[in-house]
């Protein structure tokens, strides 16, 4: 535990937020991101295009010597805040955060460096779903080393140019890196089509391995360090739906008074806001420590992963409820919201699932069903 | 023999009486449901020679087993339940002769389907805002405005229009209520797509749109009175269903437990049991409502129900998507589809997460239902009001 | 599961409940109630003696042949509503339905007639808080028939004039009899003091066997109709709270207003008489389902338990809240409630423990703990 | 050197001035304290003269080190926390020259004892309805009514007291604040039992108490600006002191679960792990907060501190008296006692249970707390109201 970690965002970060907030200001309008439910996804490799390369976010978290911009966890969390409040549909988190934390432990840093380039976009081949200690690979290398298996509701995987699998073999988990094209990727209806899943065949895939035994250590922390910061995202969510809903009552009249005037909409509102403050807090803290390779970052990531999860969720049920009607429409951008974050609730291990691994870790474990009489 | 007893027994010989006339293997549908309804036998506590005979309602649910065992045909009352759950009672209230007799047994058959046009973009929870114009020429009004969050509208035949008919008076008595034809060339019915991606409901755009001055239901400016009688057995239908046990969303979260052993989790088990602990209890209270109203009106205790069936609903597709895991993360289908009725059940649970959502704005929101309650119930006081004694065209919006 | 029982009250119940309430008005004041807290007891004996024996309510559930009233769990629930309201610090959970229903499994009738007349009053020693599924007698007897054991925080201990003691024996659990004055009894300072517990010691006591072999069924059952039966206890809680809360906000002023026209309180006070009202299904269909003694009266027992443990605990904090300062004051009976409501809450199994349980009756089971990687 | 490494060997070098002259294993703990504050490192913050440096709050911490280091006693600050957590503040804000010299040193050393005069049984959540009167006579003012709430009033020399001043004026404009020597004859202390079973606050009765007009802190009238900051200030003490992990409530809560297995149960493990990481949570807002309060002012955003406090500090406790089962149905003591100060530490879980039920009221109620946020925070509309423009007298009560 670290007590003098500072959880205020730096001028730095403040800056990269700017960028980040302008950029999607100008190219990622809700029309256009409500159209990718629809299959419209035009808007999607221009918008990536623009932050990995011209704002140089690919590689944000990747070491400069190593061909990445040199920027820690904690500038990560605020371009995710910023993502998350666009409900902007690119693979950052799972390319920039989750396939690069992995490629980190690889021997060779060629990979590594085409990804944090922009050059190509990477994803970890797992279900979103999977908690950072609930990894179970269900692909498998042949004699030959070629791949077979099938893995379900990959996150990244559609805007992948390269797949890295983790691959069951005799002594632990190998990390294997296949292109994209020997795979057959078959995009799934999503919950949260701005991070659209896809469902990964492998049929004798010839790949690369990248990562040898240690691969579970490798995709382990990548998964940790995507729960750590995708709390960012949450807050970023949350933010949007507090400040959405409040600007919305504050000029919506009903009974000839502003409806935020209501005193039960008001108690309601400063709920969410202490909410959203404490969950500010809660993924300052996950991403301080992910950036400090604090001890406490495991700890700090599913207190993140389990208050920010649950605290999205609230806050875009609050904004389409708060609406009213207006809320329940295709037209309005709330649903984005609700959609980002009950996806991201689920993504990367629910809360009661990090919340019972916190239990472990903290030294209050969870009984055998067997404890009473 | 028992005064109930007498009863069953001579809707037993009514309904045998229906059945050796209108032999259901042999007789047209519509043909049967209307012989049913002139026999008095299709709400039983309608009037006589409005399809009833003036008995406690309790009694159709034994008319309806009695048919449905002899293999009659139903009215498939899910497709016509605005129709039937507020169009009916309001018309029984407060229509004219003439407007019984004239739209109560097509309206029941089946033959003609109804919709509401109530809500407006700018009057939601507000109802009584209603913006919509309506101005009489001669014996016709005529009609300008929009409404929103009307189903069935591209089916119906009639609708229940709120229309305000007199803006410069106090805004909750300038409105009149009205029968509307939805085949008037002045309507204009659009596809209102949902979070869903279906698009259930419909905004209608009234444009010159013509009413005979008989079809106004109730008086003229008695549009809010009417709309409220509406409205309370809107609630009561919403919140009222409560069935069998595990007859409701708690129902497929339990089947996955029951049936899927890798989706149960030792940290999910509290949160399950006390759903379905809620699920019951608030079945158990509905149960308890209609016992105590069972001979009475709707009263402000239904808002209740609905409040607690929103909430519950919410909270338990919210869980049950948690509980899936990844394949909570999975939808069915975006593609905009119109469908004829709302039905949670064959759906996947994330569609019903989405539209449960609804449940706590549609037919009164849980906050308008919260207001009532501590008004009516509670008598606690009303809130301050800043437009109850100025003329509509003067309130602030 | 029975789909045609009776939920309302009928004429006899509202009769009974009206004579009881009319005699708890006159006897049992909120002042006499709080100087329990003090030791000041005076109130207890004579207003028992009018419940018991001038309303004949100390044999309400006892069959009329056997020397009772002959009424049935659902009078009995009417009762406790009203002992609820009034927090009244009488021994009829204890006694008269727990007691009772145990002894009612008996070989011999004599003692129950003298319970079910009010001569005697009886408790099952068992600590308040076990939950019908938890029975684990502390006591045994010698090879002379006497009995040796402790049994801690014993609800109607204190007034009681013969202890009913579950004892450890080789073939299961037997039920003595023993007299009051051959035991320890300690009074403990209690959370509830309107509902004292006491410490049971034995030391060589002499006690007559009542249940023989069966005695863990009849204690389960008894402890069980005690858990359904305190729903309706807690119902009285929570509807006092209702009650009172609302009344004194439709009079408290502050701002120039009535406190209760602040919407964020009314919606509050709505929330809470919904609450209110579904513990009230929750207790008729225990307290029915325990009349007819239906296959489901297991269910309803645990899901009544459950539900009304938490609604009368919610109804008198948001009492005390809503009360602001003065609800905080000695003087005023909302503690009273509180505290009886955070008791029963914990007595007779506590909500988790009765949802768990629940699950295994409904096929909702608990897993194992090791139920993930 | 950086400016920070300056301050703060600035800094030793005073302290150790300070020890050398006043040896604590051998200096009376009163006349340490009187060096101490004369030396300004009684609260660095504070200006010169007055106990201080003119310094960052945040260098107080490294000096309290230092001095802990060497074995110098404190002031208690527990005993004396509504002196130097509400009055200090105030006098030093709106303070005259000659009262911050007279007041703040014996406050800050612990020599006299300050309470809070301000809550009355009809004005609670609506403080600036008080209506305990204070008239002018000559220098003097004169003051009659009755106060509640007040903690130490018994140990108390002196209290900070808000009073109505001109009736004649709407509630706002017509307070002063005093303050007001509790030794005065006319001033009653009763003790005001509580749920606990103690009587750790007190009734205030004032009957003819005199208060010199040098007294009176800020202009005749300004009371209710007064009475505002020191609120603030007392809302960030309550909900700031966020410590270490597990230094609160669910310290105790865990600490069970840890040191006695047979308490854990798998249906409580969810509910335990939430608390647990809310109350962390809270830890870090609290944290966050004070780094960025470090330099600033109070603000309305600590009110969501103490609000979070609350609710969890409930929470926590109704669930420890859960998870103790048997345990939690025993209580430890009912018996009237007059403590010297709240402190939760060292006590049974059923006498925390109760005494956090006053964390919700005590010092702004959560309901005006929400108030609060929502109009200061995300300026939504304030309430009506009925009782800004009308003199005091007027408003109905």
């Amino acid at each position: 535990m670290n007590d003098d970690v500072n959880l205020l965002y730096t001028d730095v970060e403040t800056a990269l937020r700017e960028s980040v907030s302008d950029l999607l200001t100008a190219r990622c309008s809700p029309e256009k991101v409500i159209a990718v439910f629809d299959g419209d996804r035009e808007i999607q490799p221009k918008l990536w295009r623009s932050l990995a390369l011209d704002l140089g976010l690919a590689g944000l978290l990747v070491p400069e010597e190593r061909g990445g911009a040199g920027a820690s966890a904690r500038e990560a969390a605020v371009v995710l805040e910023e993502l998350g409040r666009f409900a902007a549909p690119v693979p950052f988190l799972t390319s920039s955060v989750i396939a690069s934390a992995a490629l980190l432990h690889a021997g060779d840093d060629r990979l590594l460096a085409t990804v944090a380039s922009g050059e190509r976009t990477a994803a970890v081949v797992v279900p979103f779903s999977t908690a950072p200690n609930d990894l179970r690979p269900t692909v498998r290398a042949d004699g030959q080393g070629a791949l077979n298996g099938r893995v379900t509701s990959v996150a990244g995987a559609l805007e992948a140019d390269v797949l890295l699998v983790p691959v069951a073999a005799q002594d632990g988990v190998e990390l294997h890196a296949v292109e994209a094209g020997a795979a057959s990727v078959t995009p799934v209806v999503s919950m949260d089509m701005t991070r659209q899943l896809a469902d990964v065949d492998l049929d004798a895939a010839p790949g690369t391995r990248v990562v040898e035994a240690g691969g579970d250590t490798a995709v382990r922390g990548a998964l940790e360090l995507g729960a750590a910061l995708i709390a960012s995202e949450q807050l970023g969510v949350a933010q949007w739906c507090l400040d959405t809903t409040v600007s919305y009552l504050r000029e919506r009249t009903q009974f000839g008074r502003s409806v935020g005037g209501f005193q039960a909409i008001k108690h309601r509102l400063a709920d969410l806001y202490v909410t959203t403050e404490s969950a500010r807090a809660a993924a300052r803290y996950a991403a301080a420590t992910a950036a400090d390779e604090d001890s406490d970052r495991h700890v700090a990531a599913l207190m993140a992963k389990s208050y920010c999860s649950e605290a999205a969720v609230r806050a875009a049920e609050e904004c389409v409820q708060l609406h009213g009607g207006i809320g329940m429409t295709w037209e309005h951008p709330a649903h984005l919201y609700l959609k980002r974050a009950k996806a991201d609730q689920i993504a990367l291990g629910n809360p009661q699932a990090a919340r019972r691994q916190l239990g472990e870790l903290v030294d209050l474990p969870m009984p055998p069903a067997g404890s009473t009489a | 023999m028992t005064t109930e007893e007498t009863v069953r027994a001579d809707l037993k010989e009514r309904v045998d009486a229906l059945l050796t006339t209108h032999d259901p293997a042999t007789t047209d549908q519509l043909v049967f449901l209307r012989a049913q309804f002139d026999a008095g036998l299709a709400w039983v506590h309608f009037p006589e020679g409005l399809g009833g005979l003036g008995l406690p309602r309790a009694h159709q649910t034994y008319v309806n087993e009695l048919l449905a065992a002899a293999g009659a045909p139903d009215n498939d009352p899910r497709r016509i339940g605005i129709g039937l759950g507020m169009a009916a009672p309001t018309i029984l209230a407060f229509g004219t002769d003439e407007q019984k007799r004239r739209f109560l047994r097509p309206l029941w058959t089946g033959e003609e389907v109804w919709c509401q046009l109530f809500s407006e973009p700018g009057a939601g929870s507000d109802l009584a805002a209603v913006g919509t114009r309506a101005v009489r020429d001669g014996d016709t009004w005529v009609v300008n405005g929009q409404k929103v969050w009307t189903s069935s509208a591209h089916k119906a035949r009639w609708a229940i229009l709120l229309a305000r008919t007199d803006p410069d008076v106090p805004k909750h008595a300038g409105m009149s209520y009205f029968i509307c034809d939805m085949t008037d060339p002045g309507v204009e019915v659009r596809p209102l797509r949902q979070i869903t991606g279906e698009a259930e409901f419909n905004e209608v755009f009234l444009s010159d749109a013509r009413i005979p001055d008989a079809h106004r239901l109730g008086e003229e400016g008695e549009g809010w009175k009417v709309a409220n009688a509406t409205l309370m057995n809107e609630r009561v239908a919403i919140g009222g269903n409560a069935a069998q046990r595990e007859v409701s969303m708690i129902g497929f979260v339990a089947n996955a437990w029951r049936t899927r052993p890798e989706l149960r989790r030792p940290e999910a088990h509290d949160q399950l049991t006390s759903l379905w602990v809620e699920a019951e209890v608030a079945r158990l209270s509905g149960k308890r409502l209609r016992q105590k109203l069972a001979a009475g009106e709707p009263g402000p205790e239904g808002s209740g129900m609905k409040l607690t069936f929103a909430r519950l609903t919410q909270q338990i597709t919210g869980f049950e998507l948690q509980l899936l895991g990844e394949e909570g993360l999975r939808y069915a289908d975006w593609t905009m589809t119109r469908p004829d009725i709302v039905d949670f059940t064959g759906r996947d649970a994330g569609y019903r997460y989405l539209r449960a959502k609804g449940n706590s704005i549609e037919g009164g929101t849980s906050e308008i239902l919260r207001n009532i309650i501590a008004e009516r119930v509670l008598k606690l006081p009303a809130e301050p009001r800043a437009d109850k004694d100025i003329a509509w065209k003067d309130i602030p919006r």
